[in-house]
């Protein structure tokens, strides 16, 4: 294994301190492991919390601002973070108008939010847990551990988070995030597995031309290994499979979002944006807004993901709204 | 008899075979999860040597050093294991009590009540290929042996022969519960991961009770 | 080779039509490969040009916008573009007020952009060539090729582009740019090399525990090869190397740019910057700014460079100033 | 005689070497720069192909096939390649001329003539690791040859032995120019890949020059 770091065990705190010190926006609690933006609590406004594990940066302390989230937990890579530290976040986000817990959709995270929203309540803080299951590969059913929450996380933060600005109460706030997962689904691929810095290997192995469809964010496996073919055909069975899901159609408004996985050159996820354009504009949909880029990362995995956003007057409203993370900035 | 001793030394027990078994469990792990079953538990295990060794718990009765172990487990693990373990301690304690000695019977409502609280909190039944998996046969089989007159030393090999069958059964299925649930059908063929953990736990106990015994 | 392309020579082509499909402040001349600012030329600006080879995206076609620069042109995979590109986009900015071409010093750069710039006189456009050479790893001489152009480009561009936008002069747009330059210093790191999708191989072969120092950004080995350390240590050296050259002491504002190479994920990246902060703390001077993420890159190579720009209060103003590019976006 | 199907016939077989040798000249570039010199040239003389097979340009003399040739390089080849040996090929067809028929002569004028513009556009000397490497000693040997009596044939055979000589050559110098400077010492102990590519043209000088021979 070839990192830049110093030790497996020292990854997450080594990196928060490197957050802290590239951004005075941003106040990073590195013993608690919790980054706040640097004005939390704001007063009155309506606080929204995400976490989980390491090792999908950006996401989520890159996406702590204004008009974003107010804090953002790390676990351990890949393991979703404590309620101890999502405790600690809530209370310190609390502005007096409650506090919005931005959940995906894994069993570990589901549970420690869950824990910490008790620990909230019997605190004094009202909490309302937004799941995010956008995950079309997994199929969705009441006996499984359902759908896992992917590319329209950094979604349904940004919303979120342009809502609360503006005041909007907290029950406003997980209704409109629950929107925009609702609206949103996504797919992956993955060129090559990664490697987690306590493992030290590859966690599981592809040959020189085989890829996994339908893979996740935390290096696991995805549905179906297959041969790698050319970008148009991968991203047609991608887009398909989300289609097949939640039919963008003429009219239809979308916003797409090809995310690296963290391995991937950006000039890669050019030529997929221009596929999965293609496969839009012949259904007569709009491309209405865009992001490119890595955002919901797996660590060193090669591959991209492909969100759809299926976008309405509000969401559009609220995703061109100002916001000034590290990572996801505009408007000011 | 299960006193503060026996409990302290289960615990140290389930804290060494983890550090033992810290890479295999997160190769398991790798095959049909996110590789980091063993590094969990061996941050969460690592924590409550910590916590026992700090004079402040000195003279803890065997309930509230069980409850001391779950607080500490879903404060450092994380993950799914981490709520899900640190809850079974947790309501083992709580079902123990405060008594400085507890019996075989008692113990068993302890386990009873671990068993509860992680089918309750993660929702998994026997066939998720979960620990729960492992956990539901070896309390069967603690009880079952109890019940036909056994020892404590009996009653816990019943309970560990139990689990690692419970642990190896899980292999052929397809997880319904966790992230392995996300591989669908290529679950099959892979152990569970929690399931071998639960194992390590009730094979710490038996070597526990029989050197109490002896 | 594992790439999300449909074909080795499709892929700028294939790529640019991506960035048309998600970027409408951009206007993308596929053909003739030269990306454009929407509003270009803007009468009495400036114009800003540069170009290089592909594979160092979002370099330059993802620095195109408002506050940055007006056009950027392609070549093929770290190939420099020809003169005919760099000839059509200098005449397509020109808004009357003349063209800064901002070169990185490479031989094929270099003549390519002189080609150019020859013809683009001969047809009466005004041009000022900006050369970049910021790499301390190659000692500067003047009987070879001289320093590379690396991690300072972003910064020569976004702040020349920043008094572009004021509306001052073609001298004074250059003048800034040379400063800009001549104030910063970078050093590279190859955890990996990179495979060119046309070569279908890595351009070089490391063992599992070697790293290449002193790098540049064609996937070329770099000046030694050693054993992979601890992240303090690597940082150490190339900060020392930059510092050999260039101290930051006690009251110098630094802007610390840590660039990733395309295949190093942002976590890593955040651990570096945390060692160079040490440093620089270590000798009082003060991050005054800050850029952390791929910018430079080189295709799929992992690794990073490290990039310090001495600022002053124009350049820190200047850096400041609005910009909308897809890549760098504040202040609007 | 140098008539215009014989500077086309040059310019395909270089063309067809190009092709053949392509990746063998990526790796060369692989190892001490950036993995695309065969790319570069096989781009450059496909579109060379395609505009000498344009009917329009028919019946060009010697001269302007040359300087169209070059003009060509210039616009598809880019990196440093592209300009050197685009503007190589331009000045030889400007010293060309109109002539219909150009002498051994003339064509020395050419190659000189060529030299001269890559030393003016890229400032290398001989030893500094370039094509400028196989150029000079392969431009002197075909003056010299000239000079002694020579034919036409007889001064290509020369030029191709020293411009193969020179590119053997580059292989124990550091590079002082382009890409492969980066690399300071350890650019020394590989060939250089456009001393070779240079090497390849005078080949395919010799081979045209045989065939209008005999
Ligand atoms: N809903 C559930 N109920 C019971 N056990 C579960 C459940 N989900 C997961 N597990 C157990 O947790 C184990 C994985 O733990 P771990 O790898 O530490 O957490 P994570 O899956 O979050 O990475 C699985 O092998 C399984 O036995
Ligand atoms: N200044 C120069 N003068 C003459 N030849 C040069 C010079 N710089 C580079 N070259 C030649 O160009 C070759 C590399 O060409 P190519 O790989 O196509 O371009 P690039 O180096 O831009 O990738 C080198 O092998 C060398 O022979
Ligand atoms: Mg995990
Ligand atoms: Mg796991
Ligand atoms: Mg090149
Ligand atoms: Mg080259």
């Amino acid at each position: 294994m070839k990192k830049l770091i110093n030790a497996p065990e020292d990854i997450v705190t080594d990196a928060l301190r490197g957050m802290a010190a590239a951004h005075p926006s941003l106040r990073v609690d590195v013993e608690n492991m919790v980054v706040y933006r640097a004005d939390a609590p704001v007063s009155g406004k309506v606080g929204l919390v995400s976490g989980g594990g390491s090792g999908h940066e950006p996401m989520h302390g890159g996406l702590v601002g204004l008009g974003m989230l107010d804090a953002a937990c790390p676990g351990a890579v890949f393991t979703s973070p404590v309620p101890d530290q999502l405790l600690a976040a809530t209370k310190g986000v609390d502005g007096g108008s409650g506090v919005v817990h931005i959940v995906k959709n894994y069993t570990g995270d589901v549970m420690n939010f869950q824990l910490a929203a008790e620990l909230a309540g019997d605190e004094g803080t009202k909490v309302e847990s937004v799941l995010v299951n956008d995950d079309v590969a997994v199929e969705d059913s009441l006996y499984t551990a359902g759908r896992r929450g992917t590319g329209a996380t950094p979604v349904v933060e940004k919303v979120a988070g342009a809502l609360a600005e503006t005041g909007a109460d907290l029950g406003a706030v997980a209704t409109v995030a629950r929107k925009a997962n609702e609206r949103s689904r996504s797919f992956g691929i993955a060129l090559t597995s990664c490697t987690t810095p306590s493992a030290g290997a590859p966690t599981f192995e592809l040959g020189d031309d085989e890829i996994e469809l339908g893979i996740g964010i935390h290096g696991e496996p995805g549905r179906i290994r297959r041969k790698i073919g050319p970008a148009s055909e991968l991203v047609g069975i991608a887009t398909q499979a989300i289609l097949d899901d939640y039919p963008f159609d003429r009219g239809d408004q979308a916003l797409v979002f090809v995310n690296g996985m963290g391995g991937t050159p950006l000039i890669e996820l050019y030529v997929v944006f221009n596929e999965v354009a293609k496969i839009l504009e012949g259904r007569g949909a709009t491309i209405a807004r865009s992001l490119v880029g890595d955002y919901v990362t797996s660590l060193d995995m090669a591959g991209c993901s492909i969100t759809l956003t299926k976008l309405d007057d509000e969401l559009t409203r609220l995703w061109d709204a100002p916001v000034n993370t590290p990572a996801l900035r505009w408007g000011v | 008899m299960v006193d503060a001793a026996f409990v302290r030394s289960w615990v140290e027990e389930v804290a060494s075979s983890v550090e033992d078994q810290r890479d295999y469990l997160t190769q398991l792990d790798a095959a049909i999860g996110d590789a980091d079953h063993g590094v969990n538990m061996s941050r969460g295990f690592t924590a409550v040597r910590t916590k026992l060794a700090d004079a402040a718990n000195d003279g803890l009765a065997p309930g509230p050093v069980l409850a001391l172990v779950g607080n500490t487990l879903v404060s450092t693990v994380g993950g799914a294991s981490g709520p899900l373990y640190g809850t079974a301690f947790r309501r083992a304690g709580k079902a123990l009590g405060d008594d400085g000695d507890v019996s075989p019977q008692g113990l068993l409502d302890g386990l009873r009540a671990a068993l509860e609280g992680v089918q309750q909190l993660g929702a998994a039944s026997e066939g998720d290929k979960t620990m729960v998996d492992a956990l539901i046969p070896a309390v069967e089989a603690f009880a079952e042996t109890l019940s036909t007159g056994g020892s404590l030393p009996e009653a816990t090999t019943a309970a560990r022969e139990a689990a690692e069958e419970g642990m190896r059964a899980t292999t052929p299925l397809q997880a319904r519960k966790g992230r392995a649930s996300y591989l669908g059908p290529r679950s099959v063929g892979h152990q569970d991961p929690g399931a071998t953990s639960t194992a390590l736990i009730f094979a710490a106990l038996e070597r526990v009770a029989g050197r109490a015994r002896g």
